[in-house]
């Protein structure tokens, strides 16, 4: 089979097996579990061959056009190059182990059959979009993965929180892809062809006429669909979706587009100077700022959503300095680890019966009861926090490598305070990331008080995943810095003295802060119960994804806010001060686009109502009145008299008569 | 003789026909006025068939042609009638309203006092038909 | 001058018939019946076998006091005799008594004439019935009409068959172009004619909607004096009629041995032989029940004519 | 009408057929009127049999003599008997009915006497000058309209036995009872009488 067979195969087979699974879900319910993984697992198996197939060799391109639209045409191109092999292995990888880990657990719901549906076709438009050579078949991709995300976010939509959250995804990621898609249109048209080996030569000649705006335009798509400041606020609030589909919209799909697309697309990028700069601050603040409410957050979770939001700010980071290779390397170990922590803290609610650190640092048990994932999420949160040598140090490494790189002035293109920005934020944000790891492991798994209730074993299923996940996280950066760059065809990503010193350093310092903060408040935490904490008490083998659910839906109530927690025990607490209240809410970003867009545009849907109601409606009853004002005196001629009639009927003969004897 | 004097009888006589079967409140009368004013048409028929020399005689075949559906109208007729009469005690042409748009707030049932004269009538009448067929 | 005259004398002849004839009927009836029964019947009046009985009755109708009912409609009440006589005096004009214009007045379309006519004297029953403003006259006026109208049908298939085999519509044209082997030929039409001219004269044995003993004579229940009195000769007068066109139709008229002088002889003795048959019948059979009458006339007569209308329609094409 | 054209009477020379015509024709419009008008029904019936008659006569005048005699079989026979038949049935009452016009009379005589108006106006506009010839062969003669009936309007009255047939059958289908005992009395008897 040829290679291009072969990758055509990697998107088709979740996209069938997603149909068979909508088609024969109700009817066949064996087959839906087959049917969700083993596609999937086919995919990712011949992802892994084409990425070996594939190799450091050139890329290889196939086209077959679609749809002539007159100017440029539509083809069903793919476009295989290391980026995408790499990355399709990697989406193959974390879908397989979501679905996997998803069959246990979701065991018992009864909605599993679309839900494997729908992330197999996740998985297939993630695939599609890795693949794709052409920009609108690229986005057809993207936007199946938004109603995707719309549908399993709101996975439990019987709780107010998951309908709203996945109506805040979908909305807020379409407001970036509005733009977005003018963009694409826009560039398709300077380019004149939507094959983005044809924009990225335009590109690097320089025959784009308006590389900034089109830059920008994509920009906020990519901030949508990537989670980057300002448009990140949908993903924290995601988390109320099942913590498999939080993994795969995490680590590998959902946001990794949008860092993926920046990464094909990047010549067309650094033809200006501007959009770089934009997307360097965009990420400093992101890297910072997600930093800091990681810190705050009280439900697991949200840390984590934090977290990714951060270090896809990192790799936002990375391409503003020009540099994708380390983009995708860090993409790379980011959705490794990233899918690790996720599964972990799925498996973590299950036996804590809570989403909450700070119900969680009151419970003694949790590091007996589920030492797999004690091991691996500690091992993931040390790659998380960049520790040597785990993956995301490397790949951290390569980010501040390229940023020191940019701002000495070295790369073409990037102006020099773009790099310095990046590197200082960078350095900033390791810190922080650091901070809020220790913190998330010290409050989950170093927590004293009574036991939990207990929610029975956790399925082998989930943990073997967990265990699966932890060896790229521990291996992938050591093993793949070498190599990569052939693959990419690329500057080396190996970490440089100076930004290992640095990087590590600081992730140490953060660690130590953290850990004295937290060893300072233990008094405090030890005192000050969480009040009334445990939730999901009960059925002790209650499916994982409901006592998850129960969590969420309960979380509001027992800490007032599904954010944070009012704990004097928590570390994070003591590290912001007085920042933490802001952090915790996201530095009320929320609250800021409910003054800035919700509340306007409420008032204007008040003001069309009224406009529609009070005024149009008028004119339409109005236009209603007049006629049936006038249908009440017709009606009255009908007296159901046939003599009444028939006088008018020869009455009106007569007239006639008269007129034509007159007339004629 | 003038062909005036048929002609201006025959409209006279349709024109009482008419009257008749507007007028008229008992379907046999009106019955009666369509016959006449059949009638008014065969006077006519005969009358120009006459001043024609038609030598077919297309008149005076219309005029028996006429004459015969009138009978077989008239038996028709007054089947429908007495069958009218049978089922609602009346044989009232202006009592037949059944097509008539039935008024805003719905019409008030049998045991309702307040019930309007006409609906009223109508319905003791149906009683009694009903009384007396059962 | 002389057509006037001519006029007046045959309106004079045809009044006398019509005033004699009747009662002549009417006194045989008494007689034949008497003897049919076995019984003298009336033997005084007059003294030879009581020939003035019939003038006796008459003077003792036109003594009897005119009682109009009070619910009645009184003028219409009044008008009903004349409509159930008149139409027969009117008949009489158009029937032939011999050759040669031995006529009351010869019409082109006589048949058809004298039918229309006899057809409007249905109303004077049915009206009678109608004004008396009694059950039992209504019901009797509704019987009568209804018989009317079945027992019409077969009377004018029947001389629509006659009006076929001559080819004419007038009278005398029929009975000059009558042969005698048109007696066997309409033999079966002859039959329903006089029988369904029976009925229309409701004259036993269908005599139903005014029989006395279960409707109190029908329509005529109301009725006194001398407007009873005229109902009856209506009825005699009807018997003339009816077996005057018989004779004509049937029974060729004038026709028989010496026929050139005799003529109209042949006639009367013709009609006189079948107003006695008229009277055997009604001392013969008993009544007709209601349904039965309807369905002698819906089943049995209206199939007979058509079926002769048939067979005279087979013969004409063949003899021609 | 051409040959007569040259000794045209004039517009008012009446001749005895005229004038005997208008007496009948006033003598019929007096009997119709009064059938439209009267408050007895049955005398309605009795003014439509005069009026019925008139007609024959004017028939008679017009030398259309079948006509004349079909008229008087037809409408005075059986037409008006049948009339008088529903009347009876559906127990018209001895004197005045007070209700026997409907509210809608007035305007009923406005569109007839417009519907009069106009159409005297047009008829005699239109045929003021215009002369029937009453002599010479008769017109409605027996012989005459048989020719003309079997010779060129046979298909016509074929059809018109059809119809004839279908009225009958549907008459006596409207006057049976539905699911009464057969034996319902004198109405069933004489619903075959209508047809």
């Amino acid at each position: 089979m040829t290679l291009t067979a072969l990758a055509a195969l990697v998107p088709l087979l979740p996209f069938l097996g997603a149909a068979a699974g909508l088609l024969l879900g109700r009817r066949a319910p064996g087959f839906v579990r087959p049917l969700a993984v083993l596609p999937t697992a086919t995919s990712f198996v011949l992802a892994a061959v084409v990425a070996a197939r594939q190799g450091t060799g050139d890329p290889t391109d196939a086209a077959h056009k679609l749809a002539d639209t007159g100017s440029a045409p539509i083809y069903l191109a793919l476009h295989l190059d290391g980026f995408a092999v790499l990355i399709a292995v990697l989406v193959g990888l974390v879908a397989t182990c979501v679905q996997l880990y998803s069959t246990a657990y979701l065991r018992d719901d009864p909605r599993y059959p679309s839900y494997a549906a729908l992330v197999s076709l996740f998985t297939a438009a993630m695939f599609l979009v890795v693949y794709s050579g052409d920009l609108m078949v690229l986005l057809v991709g993207w936007e199946i993965m938004g109603i995707c995300s719309y549908f399993l976010v709101g996975h439990y939509w019987e709780t107010e929180t998951a309908r709203s959250a996945s109506i805040k995804a979908f909305l807020v990621t379409k407001l970036g892809d509005v733009p977005f898609l003018i963009g694409v249109f826009a560039l398709a048209a300077d380019a004149g062809t939507f094959r983005i080996n044809g924009i990225l030569t335009a590109a690097t000649h320089g025959q784009l006429h308006h590389p900034t705006v089109i830059a920008l335009l994509l920009l906020a798509g990519v901030a949508g669909k990537s989670a980057q400041f300002p448009l990140h606020t949908w993903l924290p609030d995601a988390m109320a979706g099942p913590t498999p589909v939080s993994a795969l919209i995490h680590a590998a799909t959902m946001v990794a587009a949008g860092i993926y697309l920046v990464a094909r697309l990047l010549p067309v990028f650094t033809a200006s100077a501007a959009a770089l700069a934009v997307l360097a601050a965009m990420a400093a603040v992101t890297m910072i700022g997600s930093g800091l409410a990681a810190l705050a957050q009280d439900d697991i979770k949200r840390v984590l959503a934090y977290s990714t939001i951060g270090q896809l700010g990192y790799m936002a980071a990375a391409l503003a300095v020009g540099d994708r290779d380390a983009a995708v390397f860090h993409l790379l170990s980011h959705g490794a680890f990233k899918a690790l922590l996720f599964l972990g803290a799925g498996v973590v609610i299950h036996a804590a019966g809570t989403n909450s650190l700070t119900t969680m640092s009151r419970t003694g048990s949790l590091a007996k009861r589920v030492p797999d994932a004690m091991w691996t999420m500690g091992i993931a949160l040390a790659a998380l926090a960049a520790l040597p040598p785990l993956s995301g140090f490397f790949s951290k490494e390569s980010v501040l490598r390229a940023a020191e790189h940019a701002s000495a002035g070295d790369t073409a293109h990037v102006p020099q305070a773009v790099g310095w920005t990046v590197f200082v934020a960078g350095l900033a944000a390791a810190v922080l990331t650091a901070g809020y790891a220790t913190r998330l492991f010290l409050l989950a798994f170093r927590g004293s008080g009574p036991d939990a209730p207990d929610h029975g074993r956790q399925p082998v299923v989930m943990t073997s995943v967990l265990w699966v996940l932890a060896v790229p996280t521990i291996a992938f950066g050591g093993l793949a810095y070498r190599e990569l760059p052939d693959w990419f065809g690329g500057a080396p990503l190996g970490p440089t003295l100076l930004t290992s010193v640095l990087g590590t350093g600081l992730a140490l310092v953060g660690v130590l802060i953290t850990y004295g903060a937290w060893k300072a408040v233990a008094a405090t935490r030890l005192a000050v119960p969480a009040g009334a904490v445990v939730t999901a008490e009960g059925d002790a083998d209650a499916e994982p994804a409901l006592v998850e659910a129960e969590a969420i839906a309960t979380h509001e109530e027992v800490y007032g806010d599904i954010a944070a927690a009012d704990d004097p025990g928590d570390p994070g607490r003591l590290l912001l001060g007085r920042l933490h209240r802001h952090a915790a809410h996201g530095f009320h970003l929320d609250a800021l686009y409910g003054a800035l867009f919700v509340r306007p545009v409420l008032a204007a849907a008040q003001l069309v109502r009224f406009l529609d109601r009070d005024v149009i409606e008028t004119y339409v009853r109005g236009a209603g009145g007049a006629p049936r004002l006038l249908g009440a005196a017709v009606r009255k001629a009908q007296t159901g008299n046939i003599q009444t009639y028939l006088s008018a009927l020869l009455a009106g003969a007569v007239v006639l008569a008269v007129l034509v004897a007159v007339g004629g | 003789m003038h062909l005036a004097y048929p002609a201006v009888l025959a409209v006279l006589l349709f024109c009482v026909g008419v009257y008749g079967v507007l007028a008229r409140r008992n379907a046999i009368l009106v019955l009666m006025s369509v016959e006449l004013m059949l009638n008014a048409v065969n006077l006519n028929l005969v009358a120009f068939d006459v001043w024609l020399r038609d030598v077919v005689h297309s008149g005076q075949a219309l005029t028996l042609f006429t004459i015969t559906i009138a009978a077989a109208e008239i038996g028709l007729g007054l089947a429908i009638v007495l069958l009218v009469y049978r089922n609602r005690g009346s044989s009232d042409v202006d009592r037949l309203t059944d097509l008539a748009e039935p008024p805003e707030h719905g019409a008030p049932g049998h045991g309702d006092g307040t019930a309007s004269g006409a609906g009223a009538a109508d319905g003791t009448a149906a009683d009694q038909n009903a009384e007396a067929t059962a | 001058m002389n057509d006037t005259l001519d006029v007046l004398l045959r309106l004079v002849g045809v009044l006398v018939v019509f005033l004699v004839f009747p009662l002549l009927v009417g006194q045989t009836e008494h007689k034949v019946m008497a003897h049919m029964q076995g019984r003298l019947g009336p033997m005084y009046a007059g003294g030879f076998h009581g020939w003035a009985q019939l003038v006796a009755d008459g003077v003792k109708f036109a003594q009897k006091e005119d009682v109009v009912p009070a619910e009645a409609d009184r003028r219409i009440f009044q008008l009903a005799p004349a409509i159930a006589l008149l139409p027969y005096l009117v008949v009489l004009i158009a029937i032939p008594v011999g050759p040669d214009g031995f006529v009351g007045q010869a019409l082109d379309a006589g048949l058809f004439f004298v039918l229309a006519v006899m057809g409007v004297g249905v109303l004077g029953s049915l009206i009678a019935g109608w004004a008396s403003a009694n059950k039992f006259s209504l019901l009797g006026g509704l019987r009568t009409a209804a018989q009317l109208m079945a027992y019409e049908l077969p009377m004018l298939l029947t001389a629509a068959s006659v009006a076929m085999a001559a080819g004419t519509l007038s009278l005398p044209g029929i009975v000059e172009s009558y042969h005698w082997w048109w007696t066997p030929w309409q033999i079966v039409g002859g039959l329903v004619f006089f029988t369904a001219g029976l009925a229309e004269l409701q004259r036993p044995p269908f005599d139903m909607p005014v029989a006395d003993s279960e409707i109190i004579f029908g329509a005529y229940t109301e009725y006194t004096g001398l407007r009873f009195a005229l109902f009856l000769l209506a009825e005699y007068a009807g018997i003339v009629v009816l077996c005057a066109l018989t004779t004509v139709l049937f029974l060729g008229g004038w026709h028989g041995p010496w026929s050139d002088g005799l003529g109209w002889l042949w006639t009367l003795v013709k009609t006189a032989a079948l107003a006695f048959v008229v009277i055997w019948l009604r001392v013969s059979y008993p009544r007709l029940r209601e349904d039965q009458l309807q369905k002698l006339a819906w089943t049995v007569l209206i199939p007979l004519s058509l079926a002769q209308i048939a067979l005279t329609g087979v013969v004409k094409v063949v003899i021609s | 009408m051409n040959h007569v054209a040259a000794h045209h009477p004039g517009f008012l020379s009446p001749t005895g057929v005229e004038i005997t015509f208008v007496l009948v024709g006033l003598a019929t419009l007096g009997a119709a009127l009064l059938t439209v008008t009267t408050r007895q029904l049955v005398h309605a019936a009795l003014w439509l049999v005069v009026a019925l008659g008139g007609l024959a006569v004017e028939y008679l005048l017009l030398t259309a003599e079948f006509i004349a005699w079909v008229q008087v079989l037809i409408y005075v026979g059986s037409v008006v008997v049948l009339l008088l038949f529903g009347l009876m049935l559906t127990k018209a009452p001895i004197g005045r009915s007070p209700d026997a016009d409907s509210e809608n009379r007035w305007v009923a005589l406005g569109v007839a006497a417009a519907a009069a108006v106009t159409l005297v106006w047009v008829v005699v506009d239109a045929f003021r000058s215009t002369w029937v010839d009453l002599h010479g062969v008769v017109q409605g003669s027996s012989h005459a309209t048989g020719e003309s009936l079997f010779r060129h309007w046979v298909l016509p009255f074929e059809a018109l036995s059809v119809l004839l047939l279908a009225a009958l059958v549907g008459a006596i289908v409207l006057s049976r009872r539905d699911g009464e005992s057969a034996g319902a009395g004198s109405t069933s008897g004489t619903g075959k009488e209508k047809s």
